[in-house]
């Protein structure tokens, strides 16, 4: 594994807009956030040689908007009790969380150079006791959701406003585990939990449908006491809304289904399954980096040559 | 050196009144709440086979109940530690060890959440119940997971002393709770210092290793031994992970031979902990007693005798060991 | 532990009525049967010392149906590999288990009397490998739902017309794993299999809805691809009819929500949680016999006094 | 002795080429198939991680892909055994021994259902994806439940071996298929004899015994002593349960002590077996080499060089056993 030169390390720490910023200028800013985490993290797998890029890329548009606008946790309150705690149980995207946590000055941008390299901190699965930012080791499926659930029953035993979110994978939904939490969740009426499922209708081998359909989701979610919404998960106005919104029924978990495709945007990627831990070869690579190129909002702004 | 161990009122320790070591707990529990706000259980409906029904009462907030939901349940007291909570998990031992494995792994050891995770009627407790409620892997599960201490005390006294360091520790701690009754072992102001042996009883002839339910039997054969002229060490291992090496090692230089006896697999627990230990440092005969197979219909008291886990039974594994 | 002695077995072997015999006479038949195993299993675990009389109770109508009516499976046929399969998920009721497969003629009456005794093969929860008729050692709660998959799908495998029957508690339905297996269930389109609970609305310590709601339970099912049937599950004649009609929809799982209570119909131990695993005492235990001897269909049929 | 051991045709051993045993684990699981209908498999979304995407073509109904749920895959793979079925169940390692660990204790050994439980990847060989997907601890787990057979085959023919005894024989079996690449050790026309080592190389001055990945760094270590005159016996242990006692106990009177080494924990995985039978039948010096702790980022190679597994790591640990 050849791994990132530090100078590879482009990416501005762009942070967080002033929470008074008119919404617009707000879903354009996290856009570009969005756009320069993608570019980042495609750097992160092809030169560390692995990684999820089609589950990355599927959730980073999520991560974006939570750590650029909804949750209440920065590099200074990393470990302040009352922070919002964010749980990311698809663990195996821990290159797109490494690099959100980066983008807002969690981690030394620096450092995602040594993403997989011997004795880095940054390993395929995040790693909370390593990694400031993260709060779970997570990377086997189905493991996050309990562990919201729980900390969602400390802020309610501390009578504290403090929020929980986890986002899963759909794939994942299919471990047991997580059907016992969402129980849990409802009987205990844990309305500061809000889980995001990235509904991007592929796992690791194949669709959801063909492997052991998730659908009716919605149904499944409400009959197991969540208030649901669904929403695009790469449409950043509309994850700004909902996530800023939430709880939406008092005494109810909220359950996200935010529509999403494994590898958006990228043309070759995008919701094939061949993408879920493929690394882009040196083409492929430059294809994706001009495709992301592409879609900056303005020349000025473009990543240089 | 044997200075926590307390007298035997009736001459034998095989005489003295038995004691289910829940009881200990839940009033070590409920004395850890009251002092600390931290505090909480959390449980699978096993708020009763842990006797946690006074707990509830008292502090009907801080026992959460996940229902019949192990993984839940680990991923939750995680949570609640994240939280900044220091849960203690009661549940049935089987099922918390073997439902839950990954969770304990994951959510737990890896993670470094300051969980304390009991296991409730560990070994071979159910008795008449059969294997699938017997938790007699518990032991070599566990060890085999990093940053894990594993716990295993022999009566009330103990007990109670493992749960007070685990309330004042931070990091992640198994206690295995034996139902199957014990006579007291340790005098009351007995401190549990982990990861250190306690000789119970000197001699150089032989050192019979034990914890749990065991151990009090492994003190009892050492009075039958000494009738005999034979002088065993008796050393109560509360510690399974991390192993008091040290002692190991000088019992075995010290004496002519170890015989461990355990609630609990013949392999990988402490009859393997210390046999790992054995042959790395000082080299020296053994014998290993546990529970070697899905046991048969029967009590726990009937299936420690019958793999050899009676005084006598011990006694004569001590013999053997000595090549008497 | 005292144990039953050889001569308290007073069991009649009543077995099955032929398949002609009228559906009222049927339906006469299995309430007697039922009653005497209700008799039969009252006194193992009284003189057995240990034992989860609650949950026995509460599942013997189902079990003397299935047994009495609608598997197709009997001593001769307990090996053949054609035969319907029954699993019973909550193992801890296996006195009601053994008791059942005794009046079918499975296993000698005589030998219920060393349930729980010393190297007995009748230990406090069923052993495919030593008790002619178990289909898989049970005892810890969510294992008998997948098994019961697993064996279905052999049986599509095959193009087999042989049928999977399975029961579980309801407070077992906490447990993930069953949501695993009905995910794969229905993706699998096991019309074969018929998941049936045993909604008595408590589990160990408390009710359900206290401990852990499973409400609305018909939705969960239904969501999870299940067609989904409600009975009185002490009403022989719903359950001969419910279950001798399954599937419902080809194509469908069929999950059989049977209304029962723990304890039924004795008058102290009914939906009272404490009967559990109570051990009834001589004088509750001559009182439930007395109520049981008072439901005999005449009184000749009394059992002597 | 060593009838059955391949002669590198390079000289050395660490010079021959590398196969993943996943593939000879896809072919003898389709020539299985292709031979005996009772044959399916049984993955959890883990097509493409354990290679079988051929064998889906080739017997669509006959890779049953439960999803992402590993107690629902054990249980599955029970009730098809139930129904006449042959199921390999082929799945990550340490999720298929963490998620589903009461099944497989309850579903399949306690129930003797006849399931073979196939670890893919194990040990580290996820190197970077670090300890949650690092199954090290199977071995120890596994070792303690009753009524497994567990293998640990140390190259392509071993593993084609182990899988058709495994087929051959009612009963549960678990075999850990790896993933790092390993030379061929054994001759073309090997048979795997469950329970019994083979010796690869004779010796006297000390034994190496190891399986799986490890056995062909225990054979260059061997390599490594010759050069200074260190003749080392190296046994292959495939089988770690049940042990080959003899073969153990012979090496611990003939030789000067024992070293194993293994992807896997340091306690009660195959090192912890010989040495509880060591300790029983025939004290000897041992040093027991494995991963001891949730491993940093690393290759699987990484990993095992720095924890005293490459060949000079194993030499040189010889040379303590041996006091040298
Ligand atoms: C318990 C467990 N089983 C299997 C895996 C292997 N695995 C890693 S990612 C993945 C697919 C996940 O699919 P999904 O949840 O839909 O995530 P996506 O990448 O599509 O966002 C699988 C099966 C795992 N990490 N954990
Ligand atoms: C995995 C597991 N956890 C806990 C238990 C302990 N236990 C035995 S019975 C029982 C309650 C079961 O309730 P339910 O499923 O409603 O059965 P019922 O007796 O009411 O029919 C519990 C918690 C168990 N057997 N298995
Ligand atoms: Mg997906
Ligand atoms: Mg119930």
């Amino acid at each position: 594994m050849p791994g990132l030169t530090t100078d590879e390390v482009t990416m501005p720490v762009l942070g967080r807009l002033d929470s008074s910023a008119r919404r617009e200028d707000q879903v354009a800013h996290l856009a570009e956030v969005a756009r320069q985490i993608r570019i980042q993290d495609l750097k992160l797998v092809h030169h560390g040689g692995a990684g999820h890029i089609g589950g990355d890329f599927s959730a980073i548009d999520i991560l974006t908007v939570l750590y650029g606008a909804v949750l209440d946790v920065s590099p200074a309150t990393v470990e302040h009790p009352e922070r919002d705690r964010f749980i990311l149980s698809k663990g195996h995207v821990a290159g797109a969380l490494y690099t959100t946590l980066a983008t807002f000055g969690f981690l030394p941008v620096e450092e995602l150079a040594t993403f997989l390299q011997p004795l880095s901190r940054l390993n395929g699965h995040p790693n909370r006791v390593k990694v400031p930012g993260v709060e779970a080791n997570t990377g086997p499926l189905g493991h996050g959701l309990p562990i919201a659930v729980g900390h969602a029953l400390s802020a309610k035993l501390d009578v504290s406003r403090r929020r929980t979110f986890v986002l899963t994978g759909d794939g994942e939904l299919q471990e047991g585990s997580n059907w016992e939490a969402m129980m849990a969740a409802s009987q205990h009426e844990l309305d500061s939990l809000t889980v995001i499922v990235d509904r991007n209708r592929l796992q690791q081998g194949a669709t959801t449908r063909e492997t052991n359909d998730l659908d009716p989701l919605d149904a499944k979610a409400a009959a197991f006491g969540f208030s649901v919404v669904e929403v695009n998960g790469h449409d950043h106005g509309e994850l700004l809304d909902v996530l800023s919104a939430v709880p939406f029924r008092p005494g109810k978990p909220t359950f996200v289904i935010a529509h999403t495709h494994k590898g958006h945007p990228i043309s070759f990627m995008s919701n094939n399954v061949k993408w879920h831990h493929k690394v882009p070869d040196a083409e492929q690579y430059q294809q994706a980096l001009d495709e992301l190129d592409a879609l900056a909002p303005d020349r000025d702004a473009r990543r240089p040559a | 050196m044997t200075l926590t161990a307390k007298a035997p009122q009736t001459g034998s320790i095989a005489d003295e009144p038995r004691y289910d070591c829940r009881n200990a707990y839940v009033e070590t529990l409920a004395d850890l709440a009251r002092a600390d706000h931290r505090i909480v259980g959390v449980v699978n409906d096993s708020v009763g086979s842990s006797k946690l029904d006074a707990f509830k009462k008292a502090f009907p907030d801080r026992l959460i109940n996940v229902g019949i939901a192990e993984q839940d349940m680990v991923g939750v007291a995680a949570g609640l530690a994240n939280g900044g909570r220091i849960p203690f998990v009661s549940a049935a031992s089987c099922f918390l060890t073997a439902r839950a494995l990954e969770q304990i792994k994951a959510d737990v050891a890896y993670s470094d959440h300051n969980v304390k995770l009991c296991g409730m009627s560990p070994g071979v407790a159910y008795g008449e119940l059969g294997p699938t409620h017997h938790s007699i892997e518990d032991l070599a599960w566990l060890r085999a997971i990093d940053n894990l201490t594993v716990v295993v005390p022999a009566d009330p006294v103990e007990t109670a002393a493992a749960m007070r360091w685990a309330a004042a520790t931070e990091g992640p701690v198994f206690i295995r709770v034996s139902r199957m009754g014990v006579p007291v072992v340790y005098r009351e102001d007995h401190e549990f210092v982990p990861g250190r042996a306690v000789t119970l009883r000197d001699g150089q002839d032989v050192t019979l290793i034990s914890n749990g339910t065991v151990l009090w039997r492994a003190l009892a054969a050492a009075e039958q031994l000494a009738q005999e002229g034979i002088e065993a060490r008796v050393l109560s291992m509360p510690t399974v992970k991390p192993l008091d090496v040290e002692a190991v090692v000088a019992a075995a230089r010290e004496t002519g031979g170890i015989v461990t006896a355990e609630e609990a697999t013949r392999t990988g627990g402490l009859g393997g902990a210390v046999a790992e230990s054995v042959v790395e440092h000082h080299p020296a005969r053994m014998r290993i007693l546990g529970i070697p197979e899905f046991a048969p219909t029967g009590s726990a008291g009937f299936l420690l005798d019958r793999y050899g886990m009676s005084p006598e039974g011990i006694a004569e594994s001590a013999r053997e060991v000595l090549g008497r």
